[in-house]
């Protein structure tokens, strides 16, 4: 069984437990998890079909396009997460005092 | 090869980055940037009018090393009629926002969006198309989570936990078709990839990423409240702009790279999905209370109506789907900004509250009206056409079935349209008092629905645009 | 051949086991742990593939920051343990089996070997500039993507940013993580100039040198010896977009000409090249650093804060 | 076999050994600080073992040079996270196990 068989096999494997666990995640940050790992496992595929080459040389256009991939993942894993956290001060702030109006001006 | 292509593309982004350099004062910039944009819009559709796709080879390589800009006739359409929109439509965020940090990040992430729009729509590489779609999401998300409560931050993470998960489908979509053809031009993968189980799963995961973006049924819960709890101007930009985004890249790819795969299983479970979209979603919106929702579950139907090319698959219903998009992107943006200016004036967006609006805010009333019949699809609004357009490319290919869905739809939005118009017509004794709505966003909004009423008024130019195949060009 | 066979299967199978334990892990902070090391085993992977950029992306900016920011998340997201369905893992182990099952047949029913873009790349490599083919597609064939890819990192630095952050507050034993800032700073940025040159001609480059000038920057700010970057100052707004706007304009000069969008042209496409890089990096790090005080603690009053973290140990 | 070949091979067991000393301290030391030490020393004396067997076997000195810095580099690190992490244990008010 050749190389590539082989990861492109665990990125089928990969993709769908995380998939699954993105799906299933309640709280947004376990969601996130699972979703971050699924895409890890999509940039697998990428870089094992990278591998069918003849000359042992991997095929480099989808090495850039993962490279590309992680770090647009990057920065919406960053954007979730400063949302959630901006959700659960916001959730604290107004159960602390609940007097307060809950609307919450950034300015 | 002609540059204009790639002039679309610079000069929002242009525009972005000067704007946020300015800080405070980018309302002038983003005028600028605005009128630049619409203009070589506007220039780059009459040359396709004139001579046909145009081409732009990005770096000089061209596929399938390097990525190709292509504008055909659909394309120069959506770039031109969205660009209005989307310019008309942040003239009432001067309106909304007061002048300060929020007003300034708010015009630098629409100037943003707007150059992974008009990206998105020249595009003829997959994984651009990928790039763009992602920026899309993630400004779009920064323009929720400009609202004002607990809510919109909520709405802004579930927005983006799920558009995030349908770029997934499409990115893995994109794996497979590579690894089949080892290219990723939309068109020149359409030439390699022969019918098989390959393509058929390429295109399932593409289809049910984008329609899990697009908010398409049965996975349209999250939708609404992402409209109803932004601020106005980011509603407005959103249901009539920036969420057609992914069917944009759907209609584009089905056309380029799928072609063959349109009678198989995967496209018929797609307008399963589109016609429960169209008749459920509509009765949701018949059952709200608040304006917004009701709008925003109007707009889930109305991507029902777009997905419907799918299915049937002729030229007739993808124009259709075309006209659906920019007479919807014109009418929704002008009852979301004229249901931002009644907000402003009666403090909440229920519908309760309405009574009274014809008498004080005539202006607001009639763009409110044009804007529903627009979503009837009564003449002479662009939504006619665009119906009368689905309704016999329906009947044309024997799935006359399609336009019953298409006629029960419309009847169901006459029926949530005129709930809305006639309490708005309700003359309230005595007046409530409320303050001014802003005249800025009350004119916005009139000419947002003199853009839909334009569509129906005078098609043929559009028309001739949207009916434009690929292929003719030089 | 054995050897390595053992190596690449052991790797293979334990990368979705890890994901099945992350997504069933009661605990979140055990899940945060195992998906760092989720990150780092890729990482692995894609070094036995040949990728030796994307390992070390995936090692700098995958596991590295992604895991540090998941990892910041701990001190405010929602521990409560009831939220993890313990029911249907049948179920859903079924369906997972079902959909890798289907996805692997028809990844695996792609043409091989394939040569894919490769044969396209290598010819093209005396007219891009560079001569790593990697930095290549990053940069000349593919710019106009990695152009929108850096617009995608600021945008989002600009919606956290947009909101009020978190204040990094002295946590107790700081004097030792300033004498580490200051060995680690000067050595992070000689790391990171060290990429950016190499990635000319070896895996390297404006990503790899980006993520390691972000940790030390971001070290730095921990330990209160930078300021933390404000997005108010004129000269870090500019250098914010310094990316995008070297990728214009650098393409700028000859597309006004009359030539495609982002050619550099012949002679000068090495050059072009580079200021791109350097640009990239100033965006990419400063970006990346920026992430931080978004995720970062929530300020609570001291007495709750403390008694909120004693309960969950 | 070559004579550095074996003592490579030696280390490598050796370093290898640590390593799993180092993880079965994890997995059954009784509180933070001593699971602090199964990590920082236990772990960075197998590194250093695993370097060594790596830099006998290395095609040159300039990258036997780089694996030395590479275990620099992490003892640096690893001696001043673990420092960190004991003492916001401390600040926390963890109590460091006395003995059964």
């Amino acid at each position: 069984m050749s190389q590539w068989i082989l990861y492109a096999a665990s990125a089928a494997a990969t993709v769908a437990i995380a998939g699954v666990g993105a799906f299933v995640a309640v709280e947004p940050v376990r969601r996130l998890l699972s979703i971050n790992i699924a895409y890890s496992g999509v940039f697998m595929a990428f870089v094992a079909l990278a591998r069918r080459t003849t000359s042992g040389e991997a095929d480099p256009v989808p090495h850039a396009l993962v490279l590309t991939g992680i770090v647009v993942s990057v920065s919406s894993t960053a954007l979730a997460l400063s949302l959630t956290r901006r959700l659960v001060r916001a959730t604290e702030r107004s159960g602390r005092d609940s007097s307060s109006s809950p609307d919450e001006r950034e300015a | 090869m002609s540059a204009w292509p790639a002039w679309t593309v610079v000069i929002p982004l242009v525009g972005a980055f000067a704007s946020w350099l300015v800080g405070r004062k980018s309302a002038f910039v983003a005028i600028a940037s605005a009128l630049a944009t619409v203009g070589v819009t506007v220039v780059l559709a009459l040359e396709v009018h004139a001579r046909g796709t145009v081409l732009h080879r990005v770096g000089g390589w061209g596929a399938p090393l390097g990525i190709e800009l292509r504008v055909d006739g659909p394309a120069a359409l959506l770039l031109v009629v969205l660009g209005i929109v989307t310019a008309l439509t942040s003239a009432s965020a001067v309106a909304h926002f007061p002048m300060g940090r929020r007003r300034s990040t708010f015009i630098t992430l629409w100037l943003i969006a707007w150059a992974g729009l008009n990206a998105l729509l020249v595009s003829a590489d997959l994984f651009n198309l990928y790039v763009a779609l992602e920026l899309i999401t993630l400004t779009s998300v920064g323009l929720i989570s400009l609202g004002p409560s607990r809510e919109s931050i909520r709405a802004a993470l579930q927005y983006l936990l799920v558009a995030i998960l349908g770029s997934l489908g499409y990115l893995l979509g994109v794996a497979l078709v590579y690894g089949e053809c080892a290219t990723l031009d939309v068109a020149l993968a359409g030439e390699r990839l022969a019918r098989g189980t390959v393509s058929s799963a390429a295109f399932a995961l593409v289809a049910a990423g984008l329609s899990l973006k697009s908010g398409l049924f049965p996975l349209h819960a999250w939708l609404p409240s992402a409209y109803a709890n932004a601020p106005s101007p980011a509603a407005a930009l959103l249901s009539g702009v920036l969420g057609k985004a992914a069917f944009v890249v759907l209609y584009r790819i089905t056309g380029e790279t799928f072609p063959l795969v349109l009678d198989a299983a995967p496209a018929q479970i797609v307008g399963v999905q589109a016609g429960a979209a169209i008749v459920w979603c509509s009765l949701l919106a018949l059952r709200q209370r608040r304006l917004k929702m009701l709008i925003a579950y109007s707009s889930l139907a109305q991507i029902g109506y777009m997905f419907l090319a799918i299915p049937i698959g002729t030229p007739l219903a993808r124009a259709g789907a075309l006209y659906i998009a920019i007479s919807h992107a014109a009418a929704s943006a002008a009852i979301f900004t004229a249901t931002g200016a009644l907000e402003r004036a009666s403090g909440n967006d229920s519908i309760d509250a309405l009574p009274g609006v014809a008498q004080r805010n005539p202006l607001t009333f009639f763009s409110l009206a044009i804007g529903g019949v627009n979503l009837m699809g009564l003449p002479p609004t662009g939504g006619f056409i665009a119906k009368w357009l689905l309704v016999r490319a329906a009947l044309e290919s024997g799935q006359w079935w399609w336009a019953v869905v298409v006629l029960v739809g419309g009847l169901i939005a006459a029926a949530y349209v005129f709930r809305v118009l006639r309490e708005a017509f309700v003359p309230a004794v005595p007046l409530p008092a409320t303050a001014d709505a802003p005249q800025l966003a009350e004119v916005v909004s009139l000419l947002l629905a003199a853009v839909s009423l334009l569509l129906g008024v005078s098609p043929s130019w559009p028309l001739s645009l949207a009916m434009q195949s690929l292929g003719e060009g030089p | 051949m054995t050897f390595d066979w053992l190596l690449d299967a052991t790797v293979a199978a334990a990368l979705p086991l890890v994901a099945w334990t992350v997504a069933r892990s009661v605990a979140l902070s055990r899940a945060i742990v195992l998906f760092i090391a989720f990150g780092l085993l890729s990482a692995l992977a894609w070094t036995r593939l040949g990728a030796i950029d994307v390992a070390l992306v995936e090692a700098s900016v995958g596991a590295g920051l992604s895991g540090a920011l998941v990892m910041s998340a701990l001190s405010w997201a929602n521990l409560d343990e009831a939220t993890v369905a313990r029911r249907s893992v049948i179920a859903r182990a079924f369906v997972a089996a079902a959909i890798a099952l289907c996805l692997g047949a028809v990844l695996l029913g792609v043409p091989d070997p394939s040569e894919g873009l490769l044969g396209d790349v290598s010819a093209n490599l005396g007219d891009a500039g560079v001569h790593q083919p990697i930095t290549a597609v990053l940069m000349s064939y593919r710019g106009y993507d990695t152009l929108f890819e850096l617009v995608v990192l600021i945008s989002a630095a600009l919606t956290i940013g947009a909101a009020k952050s978190a204040r990094l507050e002295a946590r107790p034993g700081s004097d030792l993580l300033r004498a580490l800032a200051d060995a680690l700073l000067p050595l992070c940025i000689v790391l990171s100039a060290y990429f950016l040159w190499r990635g000319s001609n070896a895996p390297g480059g404006a990503f790899q040198g980006g993520a390691v000038l972000a940790g030390g920057v971001l070290v730095s700010t921990l330990a209160e010896r930078l300021r933390r970057p404000r997005l108010t100052v004129w000269w870090i707004r500019a250098a914010l977009v310094l990316g995008p706007a070297s990728f214009l304009l650098v393409g700028m000069p000859r597309f006004v000409e009359g030539a495609p969008f982002l050619e550099y042209g012949p002679q000068s496409a090495s050059r072009a090249i580079f200021a791109i890089e350097l640009g990239s990096l100033v965006t990419i790090a400063l970006v990346l650093a920026s992430f931080f005080p978004g995720v970062g603690p929530l300020e609570t009053a001291p007495d709750a804060s403390s008694e909120r973290t004693r309960g969950h140990r | 076999m070559t004579v550095s070949g074996v003592f490579s091979a030696g280390f490598l067991l050796a370093g290898a050994f640590f390593f799993l000393a180092g993880t079965v301290g994890i997995l059954r030391f009784p509180d933070i600080f001593t699971r602090l030490h199964a990590v920082t020393k236990a772990d960075n004396l197998g590194l250093g073992l695993v370097t060594v067997s790596l830099m006998l076997e290395a095609p040159s000195y300039a990258a036997a040079l780089d694996l030395a810095i590479v275990w620099l580099l992490v003892l640096l690190w690893s001696s001043v996270a673990a420092q960190l992490v004991a003492r916001d244990a401390l600040d926390r008010g963890e109590v460091p196990w006395r003995g059964a």
